[in-house]
């Protein structure tokens, strides 16, 4: 019966057996490719540092993921606790990066009066 | 509290006083007061502390050794024998309490005489091995005495120095210093400087007096030197007064180095340097009693005679030793003393430790520091170099007296006549007041060391003690004639004694005291008794050795000498006309704090010597530290091979020793008298025409039998040569080599630099210009936009996925 | 509740579940929105009172307790405006972004020992950090109403809120090191017996910490004399300025619940939780696992217990709030940055000095031994291990 | 799809009973996270990216606390959300005005950053989805709590089974130097940040006259009043986490 059903609908497959840590990959590429575009198309400095912190997410899922002994499929072991450590330093350096970044962005927001990145090509060769 | 726990104490405290002051005016001395003018309280107030201490540890002494008269003569042995019965027993320790032989010797079970004194140590300083070097204290009558002795004297010299440096308080300008612009020197005032010098001084005299080891005694004794070498160089910009410093540093080590050889010898053979016996707690929880030098050289279960100890007779029969099984060593060591083995070594320790006696007391051969030393201020002139530190010496040889061989006392003997009679002939013709004290010093310090070269112990310590005072005496009192004529040359002087009459008074005592005047048989002044017991010891050991008989001879014309230029220092000072008339308008009796020393110190010359009724007296007081086994006779002797008899010194208080050499001291004392006063009172005989009858005699001896010349002949001299030569062949030979090597140096270095200016230079400058060019191609891909560059690393990372995944699949698998 | 459905009526897993959920939701709902409704008389008699006023008297019966209720009403009729250079979708938001965080906080907040929404084994970390999201509804708020008083307002709450949290997260630090979990649960079950108990009785410094904890709790729910964000005086009404209506009564839900929840979560940390001050039950002799009924009657009891402590504290503020002046922004800063962050960290070196110091505890007998609490309900040292099991395991059951 | 959706849900509740409700709540907070992350890229205004973001982020935890890691959820929550975010905003009010608020890119950069981006994605997904073990469904083990371990693991001690990342040796160590490390590091920041984020006068004269060209005199008072307010508030914000 169950069978059936996923059979006739793919989504519903999905929604009947557990997710897996490819599950979580998926949504960490997602977040982390919206983060990098984020990056590379924002002219606003707090946008570029908001896709940061976005790819820093994504990799933080994956951690997370594979850190998961819930997630595993039978026979495979987890990363354990080192997964869930890592991620939380990432966090707490991406922390501590988004208040330099930020120091940083209103530093040149005093002396140039803007935060267009684009502006910001002093050292251009 | 008991003696042995109280004495150390006292003495220690006493000894450390002093050094506190000199911390205190050497850190803040400057900041005493106007000038540091409160430096002097200090230090006296720390001196005074220390006399009192001593004082106190000095009554505390007689508490518990009564002194009494010491029963002498023919009954000797029947003394013993009473004794013997009466007390019949106290340990053999040498703490044991006192009683019957001088008040305070105690008897061993032979009821053979052993001395009392406390020793211990307070501190170790290096323990390693056989050495052990430790701050330590030896206290008997001797040392107490020496104590009060140095404490008051310097207590007196103090207060005198307060008064007599009174110029240093202000800016000085110092007349015999010329610098090279013509001008005087003029320098700041050094009043706290020299009473930090005194205080150092106070504290390492009083170190070598309680030392309880050599160890402890030569390093006090270097420290004594050096102060000594501080205060004579106290005007250290005047050429002479250097120089003398110098002169007297150098000329002690000499004498320190033959003391260090006694030291090796002592401690390589004997493996320690402590007088006493220790009792130390091993391991194992029991006291052992480790032996010191004078039970090693006279134990006490021979009846404390003389012997090579066994140490010595082992070190020198070492290649015997080597060939002899351990076991039988200890067997054959008698067989081994009997050959004579060890003699010399032990005679090698004596007259090494005597060395440095020779040269702190101005002794023969180095007598010559002396009288230059005199450059000093006229106090230190007073307490170092005539009261205490030239004592030192003769302290040191009656402390180390049961270790000095027979042979060694000889060698002592002979260098106390020669001295004596060398020193008194020179101050028969010196014109400089202090000068002629300082000769006198030199021969009164040859009366000690022949004194107790004849064995006369007490006769010496006794003699010391006595000097101390009227030679001090004199010293201030001619330093308050230099303070109130402004020069030291008595042709300029005379007729003083109405413009100062307290000086002239107490210095006509002092003369009295040191010529040893007295009604014979009744009573006198201090060096009355002194030097009659010397005269008599003298004459007993010139009777038991007839050919050692020269020895009374010396010292019958030394007396005589004495009396001679004693009163011809006075009356060319005092007596007659003046023959300077300036100096007499400007002459003036001393202050009062000046002057007060010189009547304390008059009255004690008087009655230093005497011995109350009772027994009360300095030579029972140092009776009861005579060393163990010196009572009786000895005979003996090592190195010479010649058998000498040591006297008993009791015999020499009895007839005929006594009456004869009263007679002959008198006699000669008078006779000098008599004659200074035929030559320089009423005229009689003309000291010039003597002089040029004699002109020979008389420049040789104003020239001091030309030992400065001759010392200066056979080492300077030579040292010059030796010298001239090595700068010879340093700039003839080492210069030039050096120059030529920089030359070479010199050449390479411009080849190699011409190299490095062509090629490394053109390299790096190529290799840099070929950088910038390409920097300035490459700098236009750094377009600024950082939105560019995260473009770019997507696109790396994109382009490193799919070539890994095309030329890798392989290793990808998962 | 959930078994009680699935055994006794039969009702499909899934559906059971979800019932209990909604059941949950709604009742959570209620606490604060009714809760909210009581504060607000209650704060406008005592503030009354204080004044030596009346307060509100006529609105249904003569304490005029149907007053908020009628408020409530006026509230819905009321026109909600929104200024032309609002952005609109940020402005609409705002309010239910605040009323979100202070309701989502009540998720993992546990009324008596499982009268809980989710037992979570980071319940304190969880509730603090939710309640931290408060500010953003504040600030967008302040962005959005396109008006200088409202952006002062947020920047102020912003930076007030935020820099609170650290001596709160400080003291908040101490009691879960004293009970050596951060489960809510744990925490108060530590604390059971007589209120010597208690960890504001633990030793002096949780005393104090207790104190600092209750001035970082009034600052960071922005209560008088910290209501700078609405300082009417500077800024006309802070970040609500230009709100009406209902969603302006959302952001004043969010402030009262808000309120409840510290208020609560302090007798949680420090005043033992749903522990009455005597074991009355225990003494009753019913104590947990003798019978469901027991059970049931043991939570209530200590629900009520918790319910009374917390509103002890919401009329503490009140009465604060009535009783001192307002501070200088400066002044919130200093208070935050040289008093109270610095004493919370001493505090929190002291406490565990004493925990080195005297394990037992200064007078031995007063703590409640070991042995008594229940370590079948509770987890192994330290954690709730169960929560996972709660949380997912049940879907598991049904999903596998 | 659609219809199979439709009977998918309203369906009778038999199928229902068959759905995998962590599957549910996964889908739910993962599309919250990818939909919103793209919205952030997709939004021009400032203040809205940051919300997108807030809410990204929060889905984000749920995710975490799903995969039963609470504690980094929490902490999720906490700093990203209750920190980070609260800063971005900070600078977001800071420099909001009308120019900054939202800054059009031009459409050639999207375009190519569009492309990039897809194709990375497309890499992304084939590495993710190509390792077997990684797809077969989770065997649903019940994990202890993660937040004693990781509290014992920070100071040093390990209680919990060594994972595979580490090899299985007797001696574990826990991360109580890189603990260390990142507090130093936070504190450095702090302190560093509040450095560079400290209000002081004006120097360029391009800023100046950027001033005197853009905006009244009056505002730049107010710049220089918000600057005041922004030192205390930077240091503030950094000095929290």
């Amino acid at each position: 019966m169950l069978l059936g059903l996923s059979f006739a609908v793919p989504l519903f497959g999905l929604l009947t057996e557990p997710v897996s840590v490819a599950h979580y990959l998926v949504v960490g590429a997602i977040l982390f490719v919206s983060g990098i575009v984020c990056m590379a198309i924002k002219r606003n400095a707090l946008g570029v540092l908001m896709g940061i912190e976005l790819v820093l997410n994504g990799a933080n899922v994956n951690f997370v993921a594979f850190a998961s002994p819930y997630l595993q499929g039978t026979g495979s072991r987890s990363l354990g606790l080192d997964g869930q450590v890592i991620a939380v330093f990432v966090i707490l350096l991406a922390a501590a990066e988004a208040a330099v970044a930020l120091a940083i962005t209103l530093n040149f927001y005093n002396n140039h009066a803007t935060v267009d990145v684009d502006r910001a090509d002093d050292l251009k060769g | 509290m008991d003696l042995a726990t109280q004495l150390p104490q006292l003495l220690g405290i006493a000894w450390l006083l002093p050094l506190a002051s000199f911390v205190l005016i050497l850190f803040f001395g400057p900041k005493m007061g106007p000038h540091g003018r409160n430096a002097a309280w200090v230090a006296t107030a720390a001196i005074v502390t220390s006399l009192v201490l001593s004082l106190v540890a000095f009554v505390s002494w007689l508490g518990a050794h009564p002194v009494t008269a010491a029963h002498h003569g023919g009954d000797h042995g029947a003394a013993h024998a009473s004794d013997h019965a009466a007390a019949g027993h106290s340990d053999a320790s040498n703490h044991g309490e006192a009683s019957g032989h001088g008040g305070a010797a105690s008897h061993d079970e032979q009821g053979v005489h052993s001395p009392v004194a406390y020793s211990g140590d307070w501190y170790t300083l290096y323990e390693g091995g056989r050495l052990k070097l430790s701050i330590g204290w030896y206290v008997d009558s001797l040392t107490i005495l020496m104590f009060v002795l140095v404490t008051f004297i310097a207590t007196c010299i103090h207060v005198y120095a307060s008064g007599y440096m009174h110029d240093e308080l202000h800016d000085v300008t110092d007349h015999e210093v010329t610098l090279a612009d013509g001008h005087h020197l003029h320098r700041a005032g050094r009043f706290p400087r020299f009473f930090q010098a005194l205080s150092l001084f106070c504290f390492s005299m009083m170190g070598i007096l309680i030392a309880g080891n050599l160890a402890m005694v030569f390093i006090f004794w270097e420290l004594v030197g050096i102060c000594s070498w501080f205060l004579i160089g106290f005007y250290y910009e005047r050429q002479s007064a250097s120089t003398a410093a110098n002169k007297a540093f150098i000329v002690n080590r000499v004498g320190d180095f033959g003391m260090l050889i006694g030291l090796m010898a002592l401690w390589g053979a004997l493996g320690t340097l402590h007088f006493a016996d220790a009792k130390v707690v091993g391991a194992d929880g029991q006291t052992a009693t480790v032996p010191g030098l004078f039970s090693l050289v006279r134990p006490a279960e021979s009846g404390h005679a003389l012997r090579v100890p066994d140490g010595m007779v082992k070190f020198a029969a070492a290649d015997k030793v080597a060939r002899t099984p351990v076991t039988e060593v200890a067997g054959k060591i008698e067989a081994w003393r009997a050959e004579g083995l060890g003699g010399w070594l032990l005679f090698i320790a004596g007259v090494g430790i005597f060395c440095g006696c020779v040269g702190k007391s101005a002794q023969f051969p180095l007598s010559v520091w002396l009288p230059d030393a005199m450059e000093g201020p006229t106090p230190v002139s007073a307490l170092v170099h005539s009261a205490t530190m030239v004592a030192a010496g003769v302290y040191l040889v009656g402390r180390f007296f049961p270790v000095l061989s027979p042979d060694v006392l000889l060698v002592i003997a002979y260098t106390g006549a020669i001295t004596l009679f060398i020193a008194a002939t020179i101050a028969l013709v010196a014109n400089d007041i202090k000068r002629v004290l300082a000769y006198s010093t030199v021969s009164q310090l040859g009366y000690m060391m022949l004194a107790l070269g004849v064995g006369g112990w007490v006769a010496g310590l006794f003699h010391l003690v006595t000097h101390a005072f009227f030679k001090s005496l004199l010293f201030l009192c001619s330093g308050s004639v230099i303070h109130a004529c402004h020069t030291n040359d008595m042709r300029k002087m005379g007729g003083l004694a109405k413009v100062m009459p307290y000086t002239a008074g107490t210095m006509l005592v002092g003369c009295l005291a040191i010529i040893g005047a007295g009604i014979p048989f009744v009573i006198g002044l201090s060096g009355y008794y002194s030097k009659d017991s010397i005269l008599a010891q003298a004459l007993s050991f010139s009777q038991a050795n007839p050919r050692h008989a020269i020895l009374f001879y010396a010292v019958a014309g030394g007396a005589f000498l004495t009396a001679f230029y004693m009163f011809r220092l006075w009356f060319m000072t005092f007596a007659g006309k003046a023959r300077d008339h300036h100096i007499h308008e400007h002459a003036h009796e001393s202050p009062q704090v000046m002057v007060m020393p010189l009547l304390v110190l008059a009255v004690l010359a008087v009655v230093a010597g005497w011995t109350l009724p009772g027994g009360f007296g300095i030579a029972n007081l140092l009776e009861q530290s005579r060393p163990a086994g010196t009572v009786d006779t000895t005979t003996g002797g090592f190195a010479f091979g010649q058998t000498l008899t040591i006297p008993a010194e009791y015999l020499s208080h009895g007839e005929p020793f006594h009456a004869t050499a009263t007679w002959t001291a008198f006699a000669t004392a008078l006779g000098g008298v008599l004659l200074a006063a035929a030559m320089y009172v009423w005229r009689v005989i003309s000291p010039a025409a003597v002089a040029m009858i004699f002109r020979p005699a008389y420049t040789f001896l104003a020239n001091r039998w030309y030992f400065d010349e001759l010392y200066h002949a056979l080492f300077v001299v030579p040292a010059h040569g030796l010298a001239a030569t090595a700068s010879g062949i340093d700039q003839g030979l080492i210069d030039p080599f050096l120059n030529g090597l920089a030359w070479v140096t010199r050449l390479v270095a411009g080849i190699d630099s011409w190299i490095d200016r062509t090629l490394v230079d053109g390299l790096v400058n190529a290799t840099a210009a070929a950088t910038w060019s390409a920097g300035t191609r490459l700098k236009v891909l750094q377009t600024g936009s950082l939105r560019q560059y995260v473009a770019f690393i997507a696109i790396g990372t994109v382009a490193l996925f799919v070539i890994a995944s095309l030329f890798f699949r392989a290793s990808l698998a998962g | 509740m959930a078994d009680f459905l699935i055994n006794t009526l039969g009702l499909p897993a899934w559906l059971a579940w979800s019932i209990t959920a909604m059941v949950a939701a709604v009742l959570i709902l209620n606490v604060i929105a009714g809760g909210a409704l009581a504060f607000i008389w209650a704060e406008r008699k005592i503030a009354g009172r204080i004044q030596d006023r009346l307060g509100p008297t006529r609105t249904g019966g003569k304490f005029g307790w149907l007053q908020s209720l009628a408020d409530g009403i006026k509230l819905l009729a009321k026109e909600d405006l929104m200024p032309d250079g609002a952005d609109g979708m940020l402005f609409r938001i705002a309010p239910y972004v605040s009323f979100c965080a202070s309701f989502c906080a009540f998720i993992a907040f546990p009324f008596a020992f499982d009268f809980i929404g989710q037992r979570l084994n980071v319940g304190v970390f969880f509730v603090i950090a939710v309640l931290g999201l408060e500010v953003f509804g504040v600030i967008l708020a302040g962005y959005a109403s396109a008006s200088k008083w409202s952006l002062f307002g947020a920047m102020r709450e912003a930076a007030q809120v935020v820099s609170y949290e650290v001596p709160l997260g400080m003291c908040v630090v101490v009691p879960v090191m004293l009970a050596g979990s951060m489960d809510l649960v744990t925490i108060a079950e530590k604390q059971g017996g007589w209120f010597t108990s208690w960890f504001l009785f633990h030793d002096p410094f949780t005393f104090v910490v207790f104190w600092i904890y209750v001035t970082c709790a009034i600052a960071s729910v922005n209560r008088a004399p910290f209501d700078l964000a609405e300082a009417e005086s500077e800024l006309v009404a802070g970040f609500h300025t230009e709100y009406s209506g209902l969603r302006w009564s959302y952001f004043f839900m969010a402030e009262y619940g808000s309120m409840f929840l510290v208020s609560a979560l302090a007798a949680i940390l420090f005043m033992g939780g749903w522990n009455g001050p005597v074991p009355v039950a225990s003494i009753l002799g019913l104590s947990e696992g003798t019978s469901d009924t027991a059970n049931y009657f043991v939570r209530l009891l200590g629900m009520v217990n918790l319910l009374g402590k917390a509103t002890l504290g919401v009329l503490a503020m009140m009465w604060i709030r009535w009783t001192l002046p307002r501070l200088r922004i400066d002044q919130v800063m200093a208070t935050c940055l040289k008093y109270c962050t610095p004493l919370a960290a001493a505090m929190f070196l002291g406490a565990m000095l004493w925990q080195i110091a005297l394990p037992g505890g200064l007078v031995p007998g007063l703590r409640r031994p070991a042995a008594e609490i229940r370590e079948g309900w509770l987890p192994g040292p330290g954690g709730a291990a169960r929560s996972v099991g709660e949380d997912a395991g049940a879907v598991v059951k049904v999903g596998a | 799809m659609m219809p199979y959706v439709a009977t998918a849900f309203f369906a009778a509740p038999l199928p229902l009973a068959f759905i995998n409700w962590h599957s549910f709540f996964f889908f739910l907070f993962a599309a919250v996270a990818c939909g919103f992350a793209v919205a952030v890229v997709a939004a021009d205004n400032v203040v809205r990216m940051a919300f997108y973001l807030v809410l990204s982020l929060g889905a984000t935890a749920g995710l975490f606390f799903l995969a039963g890691a609470e504690f980094v959820g929490a902490m999720q929550l906490m700093i990203y959300v209750g920190g980070t975010l609260v800063l971005l905003v900070f600078g977001v009010m800071l420099t909001a005005q009308a120019p900054f608020v939202s800054i059009k890119g031009n459409g050639r950069d999207r375009v190519v950053a569009g492309v990039v981006g897809i194709v990375l994605l497309a890499v992304l997904l084939q590495a993710a989805l190509s390792v077997t073990s990684w797809r077969q469904p989770a065997a649903g083990i019940v994990a202890e709590p993660a937040a004693t371990p990781i509290g014992m693991a920070l100071v040093g001690v390990r209680v919990d089974e060594p994972g595979v990342g580490a090899p299985a040796r007797n001696v574990r160590p826990g991360y109580v130097l890189p603990f260390e490390i990142v507090s130093i590091h936070l504190l450095v920041v702090l302190v560093g940040a509040a450095y560079l984020a400290r209000a002081k006068r004006r120097k360029t004269p391009r800023a100046i006259e950027v001033a005197a060209s853009v905006e009244p005199p009056a505002s730049v008072a107010e710049h220089a009043a918000i600057g005041r307010d922004r030192s205390r508030g930077a240091s503030v914000l950094s000095g929290g986490r």
